[in-house]
């Protein structure tokens, strides 16, 4: 199996992701640049933090255009795994792959801080060697993170589990305060119907190293290895069938 | 044409004016008297100082580049060098908060790649006045948003800093940066045009009007009359800068460039006469071919401009296509826009006309250096005799005050706004006494900091001086890391001044003899000199850069105490002083007496007594006494420990219960340890003559400290914690 | 031809930045001042097209581009220019 | 009474921006897009000011709050109301 994580001018944790992935998960991994046209083959495609186009605009909002987000587009639809780090929620969200959108922080200034975050649907591909409930310690640093949603698609997200992480305490309690940057219903972290495609702000790449502080955020790159080792690779359409993922 | 009137605009007296023309042999045109100005400018031309930055020591086993380049330049083993250095931007902060301090990022990230190395970690340093004045507030969101904007922005971790508050800086805030980067050795770059008929490069943004003479404006007092120039404001594209450093490394990394140097301070001019004369070179640059923002620029604006994120690189003339489609990938134009000549002659044309034709080495070394005339700086005001001073009857709730003093103060809300993970190489956040970051791929880690205390060299510049160098020392030691290099930045008042020029001449003797105590070089650094507002100097505050090197990473220590039921050391020794004291500052509201004494050799000594024990892996957790001295420091330990132990100190020394907790005595560190090593490590202190007593345990939900026998100071932990934290983001609240 | 495109949040979509520029005009006094909703401007400079050609070219970039339908509405206009 | 006030960078003053946004729609084929400039808009609502007053008003906040007269120029309109 095979990462890829896409290199976006103004990408900035680009080189921590592809860092993380190859030297602590030890997995084959690649750049993917923007302007190409091929995904080389990778089984997992992972947009990472930063400010794609200096955030200019809209968080995202450029990026989206990029040549090779077109291939991106067309390996989710065919049941690729799909992971938008921060920047790449944003691009996620952006590009309709996952719906909502970002606001600003509620307290408009940027934050960079270690949050906690609880695993609400441990049944995905992201997050299958955690546990329901569990609480991951995980840093953000974003100044777009705000989620929000009209009430109709907040609903439809509860209903179909698709919300993954919420910002909770350090016991697991989702309260206000815990809610630094304001997210509508403390979201965190949401993945698509299909389950392939899932988008979170904090940064699980900064969360990797015991040396670093936390190792929580490797349960989410354990979770893409586990289901992606097991199963036939999505994106190279197997024998025709659709790949399936866990909802 | 060229009368007093001009001269005076151009801050060049007639003096500097006779020396051009018999340098230049002729009389200059308006754009070869713009760009003398900048260059013989105080910013650019160091004409105040250079004769007194001579005394600080400059070689070192690690140094491989000294002052002179870009950065300093050190070897750190295993093929890697670093590179840093520390700029100001401190003028441009004041006219626009946001913008000055951004672009004062933009421009040190520059100063640092431009030699090859990739930024690794950002430090701030900041002086503001007192944040109960709205005016002062403000200021100070537009810098530190500033700072984020551009350097979260980048990818640059801001990993650390510090934040004074005084009057002071009411009308003049200081605004430090210092940068640290990291290289392959055998891939450092230098600012030098080399070969004749290779080709000159412009990358980077349009030339705008923006800046124009911001370098002789960071030369000269601050007045009202300065409003007019305020158009001068340069805006930072930190996007473009990320691009710049891409494209700027890729090119060097595939050896397709001789030379590099970044658009800084007076720009292209800069750039262009720098590198020529740096190669012993001439250049022509044809100003037609330079990429512009707007619509009938003249010559003079063209060369004087400071637009941002813009670099000029030489390559020789069969990589001109490589280096312009490395460029073209990272979206970036790489105009040619002239060539290397031999002659030494700068010659510039614009619309088929030569329009500057002057020889570089008149313009780069040739500008005078002044030996100004010095007064003794004044004596410091007296402190009153102790037994005058009244002591407060409730030194827990002098504690309280002093931790809620926003110097003291926690600066979560400002670093709280700092990416400082970023390149995920940060193992010690901001909050530490110094910054670790981990070098990829190895056992070592980088350690720097960011001190200097105003309080002190206010008093007495030289001591205060070599405080600053001795407790940058001391925060590195505290962590674990031996100190390599410095970098500093002299924030002095107007020059022409002598008390001025006297308290700058003490701190440089006083920087000079503690960075040949601790055995580092000076590396570089920088001077900003005409603090001044309408007439009133800010105090003199010089701001070290230390950058220390860690051996094996996990055996790094941090302040905060580790478990209860540790034994609390006190190495150093109390000294019954309060001069200079934040004590004496915030509670007496007396800037009084001298700043506490310093001793080097003990000092060093002390600290490589607490290197030894921590990389023997004895030592638990280590943090100095500063500011607030050993009240402080045991409130901070407890703040920084996992569950907010706290601690009871039990000790009998003989000073006043004041002098006691809040004096600021030197050379201090507190550290804990298991209390199966306490006996061996004050053996082996008393053995090295490095005073060190144990005060007593950690434990307990409080701070609390018997003398003598009495119960002198009580405080429930979380309560301390309250004060210092909340105090800062009090000034801030926003209104909902 | 000079367009200027308009965009600012939905009614329906909080805008805290707006808020705070309400709260300190009134901390400065301008009690007047009842509610500020803060969006953003984009002139634009086209050139070669014509009036009608405007007409569909400035809502497509301002759709697909300027605006995120989710949360925001865009206005826009013909500043000068046939 | 409604009043829109623009906020843009002066006309000498870099629009990283806006720069930006017309290379972005410059690599999507948007070639008659020759420049962009990006500013803030805010809308107020005034209650109890006379037309008179707003006039003195709303330059006053926009100079003092909305626009930062170092780097930017502002403009402004009544919407609707009195
Ligand atoms: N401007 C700033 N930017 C980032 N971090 C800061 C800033 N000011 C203070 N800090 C961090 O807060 C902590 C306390 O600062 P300070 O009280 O100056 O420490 P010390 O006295 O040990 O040098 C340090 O870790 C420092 O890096
Ligand atoms: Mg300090």
């Amino acid at each position: 199996m095979k990462f890829g994580v896409v290199q976006f001018p103004g990408s900035n944790c680009d080189f921590d992701t592809f860092h993380v992935l190859r030297d602590v998960m030890k997995r084959p991994t690649v750049m993917l640049w923007h302007k190409d046209h091929d995904l080389q083959g990778v089984d997992c495609v992972v947009l990472p933090g930063g400010f794609s186009y200096g955030d200019y605009l809209r968080s995202g909002a450029i990026a989206r255009f990029s040549p090779l987000m077109q291939e991106v587009k067309a390996f989710a639809r065919r049941g690729g795994r799909l992971l938008g780090i921060c920047n790449g929620f944003q691009i996620l969200l952006e590009l309709g792959l996952l719906p909502g959108a970002m606001l600003r922080n509620k307290n408009l200034k940027f934050l960079c801080q270690h949050v906690h975050i609880r695993v609400e649907n441990a049944r995905t591909d992201f997050t299958r060697a955690a546990r329901k409930g569990q609480i991951l310690r995980v840093p953000i640093a974003h100044f777009d993170g705000n989620y929000f949603a009209p009430p109709r698609v907040l609903r439809d997200l509860e209903t179909n589990g698709q919300v993954v992480f919420r910002y909770c305490d350090a016991d697991g309690n989702v309260t206000p305060e815990a809610n630094v940057n304001g997210s509508l219903d403390s979201i965190a972290g949401i993945r698509n119907a299909a389950g392939n495609v899932l988008g979170l702000m904090p940064h699980p790449e900064r969360a990797s190293e015991a040396l670093l502080g936390s190792e929580d955020g490797r349960t989410i790159f354990e979770s893409l290895i586990l289901s992606l080792e097991k199963r036939t690779p999505a994106g190279r359409p197997a024998a025709g069938k659709k790949a399936r993922h866990d909802r | 044409m060229i009368d007093k009137a001009l001269l005076d605009r151009h801050g060049l007296t007639e003096d500097e004016y006779r020396l051009i023309v018999e340098l230049i042999g002729k009389e200059p045109n308006l754009t070869e008297l713009g760009i003398f100005s900048v260059m013989w400018s105080e910013h650019c031309g160091y004409k105040s100082s250079r004769v007194h930055l001579k005394k600080l020591p400059t070689e070192g086993e690690h140094v491989i580049q000294g002052p002179g380049e870009n950065a300093g330049v050190l070897d750190i083993g295993g093929g890697q060098v670093v590179v840093f250095k520390i700029e100001s931007h401190n003028h441009p902060s004041y006219i626009e908060p946001y913008q000055g301090a951004a672009t004062g990022v933009g421009g040190i990230l520059r100063d640092i790649f431009t030699m090859g190395a990739r930024p690794i970690a950002v430090m701030d340093s900041l002086r503001f006045g007192p944040p109960d004045d709205p005016r002062n507030r403000s200021v100070m969101e537009g810098v530190v948003s500033g700072i984020s904007g551009y350097g979260n922005a980048f990818g640059v971790p801001t990993v650390g800093g510090e934040v004074y508050f005084d009057p002071c800086y009411n009308l003049n805030p200081l605004v430090n940066v210092f940068c640290l980067g990291l290289a392959d050795k055998d891939k450092v770059f230098y600012a030098r045009a080399e070969g004749a008929g290779n080709k000159v490069l412009y990358v980077g943004a349009k030339t705008g009007r923006d800046g124009i003479h911001g370098a002789t404006m960071a030369s000269a007092e601050f007045g009202k009359e300065t409003e007019h120039k305020r158009p001068n404001v340069q805006v930072g594209d930190p996007f473009k800068e990320k691009l710049l450093l891409e494209a700027c490394l890729e090119v060097m990394d595939r050896g397709l460039i001789v030379g590099i140097q970044d658009m800084g301070a007076a720009g292209l001019t800069c750039s262009t006469t720098e590198m020529a004369a740096k190669g012993g070179m001439g250049i022509v640059i044809d100003l037609d071919k330079v990429p512009q923002r707007e619509a009938g620029m003249t010559p003079y604006e063209i060369l004087l401009s400071e637009s941002q994120e813009r670099m000029l690189l030489v390559a020789t003339p069969e990589k001109v296509e490589a280096v312009q489609t490395v460029f073209a990938k990272w979206d970036l134009d790489a105009p040619v826009i002239g060539e290397v000549i031999e002659g030494g002659r700068a010659r510039i044309s614009f619309k088929g006309e030569v329009v500057v034709d002057i020889p570089v080495d008149a313009v780069v070394n040739l500008c005078p250096a002044y030996d100004r005339p010095i007064a003794a700086p004044a004596p410091p005001p007296p402190a009153p005799a102790l037994e005058a001073l009244p002591q407060p009857a409730d030194l827990g709730e002098t504690l309280l005050r002093l931790l809620a003093s926003p110097s003291i103060a926690d600066k979560e809300w400002v670093f709280r706004q700092y990416d400082h993970m970023v390149q995920v190489n940060t193992v010690f956040l901001p909050g530490a006494d110094a910054a670790v970051l981990r070098i990829k791929g190895s056992r070592r880690a980088l350690a720097m900091t960011l001190d200097g205390n105003a309080l002190y060299t206010r008093l007495d510049p030289r001591t205060g001086a070599r405080i600053a160098v001795a407790e940058a020392c001391r925060n590195l030691a505290c962590v674990g890391a031996r100190p390599i290099g410095v970098t500093n930045c002299l924030n002095f008042g107007n020059p022409e001044k002598p008390e001025v020029m006297g308290q700058f001449e003490q701190a440089v003797t006083g920087l000079a003899e503690a960075c040949r105590t601790f055995g580092i070089p000076v590396t570089g650094g920088n001077v900003s000199f005409y603090n001044d507002t309408e007439g009133l100097s800010i105090h003199p505050t010089p701001v070290l850069g230390i950058v220390g090197l860690i051996g094996d990473v996990r055996k790094a220590v941090r302040p905060g105490f580790r478990a209860a039921g540790d034994a609390v050391v006190l190495v150093g020794e109390s000294l019954d002083e309060l001069g200079g004291t934040q004590y004496l500052k915030t509670i007496h509201g007396l800037e009084a007496g001298s700043p506490p004494l310093i001793d080097l050799e003990q000092e060093k000594r002390n600290q490589e007594f607490v290197l030894e024990a921590i990389e023997a892996g004895l030592v638990r957790s280590a943090h100095d006494l500063s500011e607030g001295g050993l009240a402080v420091a045991l409130a901070e330990c407890a703040f920084h420990s996992p569950r907010k132990i706290g601690c009871e100190v039990d000790l009998a020394n003989g000073l006043r219960d004041d002098a006691l907790l809040f004096g600021e005595s030197q050379s201090r560190i507190l550290m804990t340890c298991r209390p199966a090593d306490l006996s061996g490590l004050l053996e082996t202190a008393a053995a090295r003559g490095v005073p060190a007593q144990a005060i007593g345990r950690t434990g307990g939900a409080a701070l609390a400290v018997r003398h003598a026998g009495r119960e002198i100071l009580r405080v429930p932990v979380e309560k301390a914690f309250r004060a210092w934290k909340d105090s800062l983001p009090g000034f801030f609240r926003v209104q909902a | 031809m000079k367009v200027r495109v308009l965009v600012s949040f939905k009614d329906s979509v909080l805008d805290p930045q707006g808020q705070t520029v309400k709260n300190a005009l009134h901390t400065m006094g301008y009690a007047a001042v009842t509610d500020v909703r803060q969006g953003k401007v984009f002139e634009l400079e086209l050139v070669g097209a014509t009036r009608k050609q405007a007409e569909a070219l400035v809502p497509e970039i301002a759709r697909r581009v300027l605006a995120n339908p989710i949360i925001e509405k865009f206005d826009w206009e013909i500043l000068k220019g046939r």
